[in-house]
């Protein structure tokens, strides 16, 4: 039986394999997959720059997140290299390093590129003394709230969480909801904005992150404290169908003027505040996310670009890594493109770059410095088994503010999941 | 008699009642997506009525600059040429089937059939690892042959019940006639079998048309189908409406006058099935 | 002169013989008609002969020359269908043209076989329809116009009148009757009805469960019934068949005489019997006669108008010289 | 024909050959585009193929065993069999509808009936969208007609069965048109002479209509229900587009639940695991439809 079956499999993947080809492209020639938004867009349209200079020619293929994902999985593992250059969205890159999908860039990106990169960022590329990534894009947590409707409730800007609650209760009318937040399942979307109630109340996902011991503490009381106010602000103080509003309905539920506040990442605050998109963007102010007893902890997502290990074409690729991170490319896409994320530290020093999103908002590049200060770089654990963690808990945290269980049972059967997929 | 004539009305009414909702279910999305395409994007989270004038052109000129046009081709391609494989080995099979004296031929039906229903995500990634090894991954040709999977137990099986329906006498009396097999089969069976091979073409180019999940696991940027394309308007940080809008339109039109005109040999070819 | 012979043809489907070893002779020019009733093989045989089925076992000759294993193209046949099987995409013209095409004859001499065809066959004004358009009996002319323009060594009709309605059939019998007549070309004819069996032969070939029965004229199996079987497939009305102290009478197991051949009285015969039903076409008048120690109801035929009551008491006596004698195993008993 | 008349080289063997030559070509491809990704799937579900975890190349039924245990699953065939009988249902019923109503709209107004086709035009990843789109409240056109009166339309996709509800709808919008094209092709099957010899019999229309019609569409109404309760079985667009599974796995139907074992958790093995269970539904309900088609085949 076992004998038949491997040697079914083995006919199955290996039939054709005298036809393999070595190359899928020339070798002048990168492909570079990427999914959509602001960087990578401004990136695509700036490929002929790239194949100015170098005389590589980079096919950047942008697409869906979804399709992103399913297209690497089986790429990486079949090693198919068709792909030189990847995005690396950081959380998901110790996965990648430790089943040997990436290879290191180390030795083939300079000091003088790497000098120019935010240390933070760089760092969470950084795994063994390697370099397997370059960030390109970082974006915190931020809140944007309006200021006319604030005034309207007496109300200040919340410092905490529990602040929310009550001056979330003073707006919302009949007509008017106070707040929308992601709450669509998936480690990047409401695992994205939950972990910041999560944190300000002191909870955490594992027993001692830092130490080592990765005990699942999902179930803890100050979780469950969090995860109710999260459920409460939702469900209490939101906009019809805030339970499963993912970043476009909360984008447009504050373009709309629907809600007083919106506690976000910095690409969608920054296009709430600004006149361009939303017509209460002269109204609207920023500020850092809310925090809580144990302080405040914006949320951080980290984008990058990496080589896959079954790339052949890795020189080639290096070279359009470190362009496409080189102050001279992203300025010209932090000006063409709304992108205020950028981690390369001397566009910040580019007055046109400055000047553009003062314009927007003139709190909104010392209010994101502020907040990329306060973010820790494991707020969402830098662990192989994270994005699948960080499905399942996002699926019941969803659960819990639809109703479908209740907040204690949604932890629960959260922990009960990661114990499982842990292995413990 | 007064009576029967007012429960005749009510019911007409009712009926007409009823079809008009039904219309509306059926056409509601149609229009939607008809207001939806022609929406200024400053515009499109506000009721038509609020801004009834925020109407642009501008939706269709973004979508012909994107990368979704060459998408639209590249569907084109895979589905026209896969529906032609298809064909080309599908309907003599079917032919075979349906005029040869064989025994298993319930089997050959029900593997047909199980083929045409099994879910591919158990397929795929069989395939993919295939694909991989043989460089067919981001191939119009790799595309091409996992379609077959979907349009080749199709055809087959439908051209099978269409060429049932030909009387076997008129293969003999072309045979009687001293035609080969081969011109029994172009010049008597395959005409007389007409509607139900273009019904069954364009079912076949509907289901590879309508594919997203081989394209979205086989294909990269080079032969990106169209349905795959549409989800790259979901981006990290929002959802282009418009674009979507536009771009459901334009994976609909080419489908549209091939249903209006194969509609009428769709249903022949089914009612012969179903009368059976 | 010897076309068609079977010699020891089989015919199995799977494991199940349908025409047991057969030998059939059919000569140049010969109108046979296999007649038997349904399920009795005829069909197969036709095909067999036709080469839609292979034969088991035996050996099939056209002209002398071995054609068993030959292509049903190449053997110079043509075949009229029961269902016609006219190509329904083409108009009679191509229907008509088809075999020529086949058998790539130069344009100018299709064009005029299919005119021929057509005037023979009153067509000429229906060329371009497509057989949807036609009616049942323009149908069955276009097949034959298709067969005829091959100039095949014989024709095969599978049963071709029995879609159309009785008047019709009568006006198409004529018309394949004329046909042989004018082409003398061997024909060989399916059909269960025994009246166009009697009109069309030459000879006629009574077929039962696979096996031939008789063979021979209209007439011969008229008046020589080689057993029970085709003495009553054989006329119509059916043979009155006697059997028990009746037929022991005339050293025979069972005794059979046609309707024509009793004479019926009111006064005295050699059997007593009660008038039933009776039938009078003019002509002649058909009467039903329960005998007394006879179980079958007898059928006597009286010339011209004979008028009888239900219920009376008639005597009828068979001619003895034209009494069928049948032994136990219903084989004809010569004297 | 039995093997002894093959062996013989008849006069029919030639064509008989012909017969089968003919189907060599789809033979081949079956084989190669088919049979082998399929016994690839096999193999790979008796196997612990796993992206990140690492493979051993160890074969036995670990994937089937832990199946037996998994709530998930359990969860997911619930939600595939509350889309397939709910999404039938509606697409048998208002295709049935639609096409009765249909025959008795006559002249041009037939034109309309290209209205009722469009739907099943419509790629499904755009029915998808479209249908998202106006099941998002704060773009939908429904809920901004219905505020106009205050009414406030709920949410349906943060809810289990608004969820389900809302891929039933766009499943239905999509496939009503199939079922409308047979059963229409079944009614013009029906003779008009035995509706009005029932209506002549004093039969009311709901008599005549259950006791009539209803018996000599039946064959077709089943044709339509397998087909579609199988097609329902692959259930991934909608599910992919619309809700990814969610609110929490309230949508993950069994086809989703081996997409999501296989791409997202990386358990390629027990991704194909799942996918041969659903290949035997899909084989049982197979032969099921093949044994009522053998008689249209045979």
């Amino acid at each position: 039986m076992k004998h038949l079956l491997s040697t079914a499999l083995a006919a199955s993947i290996a039939l054709s394999t005298p036809f393999a080809t070595t190359s899928v492209h020339a070798a002048d020639e990168i492909n570079v997959l990427m999914f959509g938004m602001p960087f990578t867009n401004g990136l695509r349209d700036l490929a002929d720059d790239f194949e100015a200079e170098t005389g590589i020619k980079a096919n950047i293929d942008v697409v869906g997140q979804d399709v992103f994902e399913s297209r690497i999985a089986l790429s990486f593992t079949g090693g198919t290299g068709d792909i030189d250059v990847v995005h690396t969205p950081v959380i998901q890159v110790q996965r990648w390093i430790q089943a040997g999908w990436l290879q290191p860039l180390t030795d083939q990106v300079s000091e003088e590129t790497t000098s120019d990169i935010l240390a933070g960022p760089l760092g969470a590329y950084t795994v063994d003394g390697e370099q397997w990534a370059l960030p390109f894009f970082a974006g915190v947590g931020l809140m944007s709230y309006r200021k006319d409707l604030l005034e309207a409730a007496g109300a200040e800007v919340p410092e905490t969480w529990e602040d929310m609650l009550s001056v979330a209760e003073k707006i919302t009318t009949k007509d008017q909801a106070a707040i929308a937040m992601r709450a669509a399942p998936g480690q990047g979307f409401n695992m994205f904005i939950f972990p910041m109630v999560m944190r300000a109340y002191g909870g955490t996902f594992f027993t001692d992150y830092e130490g080592g011991d990765f005990t699942p503490s999902i179930n803890s009381p100050e979780n469950l404290e969090a995860l109710n106010v999260y459920v409460k602000l939702i469900n209490d103080y939101g906009p019809a169908g805030a339970g499963n509003f993912n970043f476009a309905e909360v984008n447009a539920a504050a373009q709309n003027g629907q809600i007083a506040f919106a506690v976000e990442g910095t690409g969608i605050i920054s296009q709430i505040v600004d006149p361009a998109n939303s017509r209460f963007a002269d109204v609207t102010g920023i500020a850092l996310p809310p925090g809580g007893p144990a302080g405040r902890s914006p949320a951080i997502g980290v984008h990058g670009m990496g080589i896959p290990a079954s790339a052949t074409n890795s020189d080639a690729a290096a070279q359009f890594i470190e362009w496409a991170v080189s102050a001279e490319t992203v300025s010209k896409i932090a000006l063409a493109q709304s992108f205020p994320d950028f981690t390369t530290a001397s566009v910040a020093d580019n007055p046109e770059v400055v000047a553009k999103y003062a314009s927007i908002h003139p709190d909104f590049l010392s209010t994101r410095v502020a907040a990329l200060d306060l973010a820790i770089g494991h707020y969402r654990p830098l662990i192989p088994e994270w994005p699948t963690l960080g499905q399942a808990i996002g699926e019941s945290v969803n659960a819990a503010i639809n109703g479908l269980i209740s907040p204690e049972e949604a932890l629960e059967q959260a922990e009960a999941d990661m114990r499982d997929i842990l292995g413990q | 008699m007064i009576d029967n004539s007012r429960q005749f009305h009510n019911r007409r009414r009712f009926g007409l009642a009823m079809m008009i909702t039904l219309l509306v279910f059926a056409a509601l999305p149609t229009v939607w997506v008809l207001v939806l395409s022609f929406r200024a994007p400053v515009a499109i989270f506000e009721p038509i009525w609020e801004s009834p004038t925020a109407l642009t052109l501008q939706n269709f000129y973004k979508i012909t600059r994107s990368d979704f046009p060459a998408a639209l081709l590249n569907s084109f391609i895979t589905a026209g040429l896969s529906t032609t494989f298809a064909m080309l080995v599908g309907v003599p099979a079917g032919f075979a089937l349906a005029k040869a004296r064989l025994s298993g031929k319930f089997i050959a039906s029900w593997v047909l059939l199980l083929l045409r229903m099994a879910p591919p995500v158990g397929f795929v990634i069989p395939l993919f690892l295939l694909y991989a090894n043989s460089g067919l991954i981001d191939t119009y040709l790799g595309l091409v042959f996992a379609y077959m999977t979907l349009t080749l137990p199709l055809v087959t099986w439908s051209m099978w019940n269409s060429f049932a329906q030909v009387p076997d006498e008129l293969i003999e009396a072309a045979i009687m006639d001293d035609a080969s097999l081969a011109k029994a089969f172009f010049l008597i069976a395959l005409p007389a079998a007409r509607p139900g091979a273009v019904a069954a073409a364009i079912l076949a180019f509907l289901v590879a048309w309508n594919d997203f999940f081989y394209a979205l696991i086989i294909t990269r940027s080079g032969t990106t189908t169209a349905p795959v394309a549409v989800m790259n308007f979901i981006s990290y940080d929002s959802v282009d409406w418009a674009s979507i809008a536009v771009a459901s339109i334009a994976l609909t039109l080419p489908i549209l006058p091939l249903m209006a005109l194969a509609n009428r040999y769709i249903v022949q070819s089914l009612s012969g099935a179903v009368k059976g | 002169m010897r076309h068609i012979e079977l010699k020891g043809v089989q015919k199995d489907f799977d494991k199940t013989t349908v025409i047991p070893p057969l030998d059939l002779e059919i000569a140049k020019g010969e109108f046979v008609v296999f007649v038997g009733p349904s399920g009795c093989g005829k069909s197969t045989l036709l095909r067999l002969i036709a080469g839609l089925e292979d034969v088991t076992k035996g050996i099939l000759e056209i002209d002398g020359v071995d054609a068993t294993d030959t292509a049903p193209g190449k053997r110079g046949l043509a075949m009229v269908f029961q269902s016609y099987a006219l190509y329904p995409h083409l108009t009679v013209a191509q229907n008509i043209a088809f075999p020529m095409r086949m058998a790539k004859i130069p344009r100018d001499e299709q064009q005029r076989r299919i005119t021929n065809a057509a005037a023979a066959l009153n067509l000429t004004d229906y060329l371009d329809r497509r057989p949807k358009q036609l009616s049942g009996g323009q149908r069955q002319r276009v097949a034959i116009g298709r067969a005829i323009v091959r100039e095949p060594s014989a024709f095969l009709f599978d049963e071709p009148l029995s879609n159309l309605d009785a008047a019709l059939r009568v006006g198409m019998r004529l018309e394949i009757s004329e046909l042989h007549k004018r082409l003398k070309t061997t024909m060989i004819y399916v059909t269960h009805d025994q009246v166009e069996a009697m009109t069309l032969a030459d000879k006629i070939v009574v077929l039962n469960a696979g096996a031939i029965e008789q063979v021979g004229s209209p007439l011969e199996l008229y008046d020589t019934p080689c057993n029970l079987f085709v003495a009553k497939f054989i006329g119509s009305p059916m043979m009155n068949i006697i059997v028990g102290q009746h037929a022991a009478v005339f050293h025979a197991a069972s005794v059979g005489v046609r309707p024509e051949h009793l004479t019926i009285s009111k006064s005295s015969g050699t059997w007593t019997g009660v008038a039933g039903l009776s039938e009078h076409l003019g002509s002649d008048t058909y009467i039903r006669v329960d005998v007394e120690g006879i179980d079958e109801t007898m059928t006597v035929r009286a010339q011209g108008k004979f008028n009888v009551n239900r219920g009376e008491t008639v005597y009828i006596s068979p001619e003895v010289e034209n009494l069928h004698r049948f032994n136990e195993a219903g084989l004809r008993v010569v004297s | 024909m039995t093997a002894q008349a093959q062996l013989r080289k008849g006069a029919t063997y030639q064509l008989q050959r012909g017969y089968r030559l003919m189907m060599v070509p789809a033979l081949l491809a079956v084989a190669i585009f088919a049979i082998v990704p399929l016994a690839g799937m096999f193999a790979l579900s008796f196997s612990d193929y796993h992206l990140i975890r690492g493979t051993n190349w160890e074969f036995g039924f670990h994937n089937f065993a832990k199946m037996l245990a998994d709530k998930r699953l359990m969860n997911s065939i619930y939600v595939m069999a509350a889309l397939s009988v709910l999404g039938v249902a509606a697409q048998v019923l208002i295709g049935s509808a639609v096409a009765v109503g249909l025959q008795k709209i006559t002249g041009r107004w037939r034109v309309g009936r290209i209205l009722f086709l469009l739907p099943y035009a419509v790629p499904h990843v755009a029915v998808a969208l479209i249908w998202l789109s106006l099941f998002t409240p704060t773009l939908s056109p429904i809920n901004a007609f219905f505020d106009v009166f205050g009414i406030t339309v709920p949410a349906m996709l943060t809810s289990q069965w608004g969820a389900i509800f809302a891929i039933v709808v766009a499943d239905t919008w999509t496939n009503f048109p199939f079922a409308m094209l047979i059963i229409m092709a079944a009614l013009q099957g029906i003779s008009p002479d035995l509706e009005e010899a029932a209506a002549i019999d004093g039969a009311s229309r709901i008599r005549t209509f259950i006791h009539i019609t209803l018996p000599l569409l039946a064959p077709a109404l089943l044709m339509v229900t397998l087909f579609r309760f199988i097609d329902s079985l692959k259930h991934f667009p909608m599910i992919f587009v619309m809700t990814k599974g969610g609110p929490g796995r309230s949508t993950q139907a069994t086809n989703f639940y081996a997409y999501v074992q296989t791409f997202q958790s990386s358990n390629v093995a027990y991704g194909a695991a799942i996918a041969v269970m659903l290949f035997l539904m899909a084989a049982l309900i197979s032969f099921y439809v093949a044994k009522l088609n053998q008689r249209v085949t045979s």
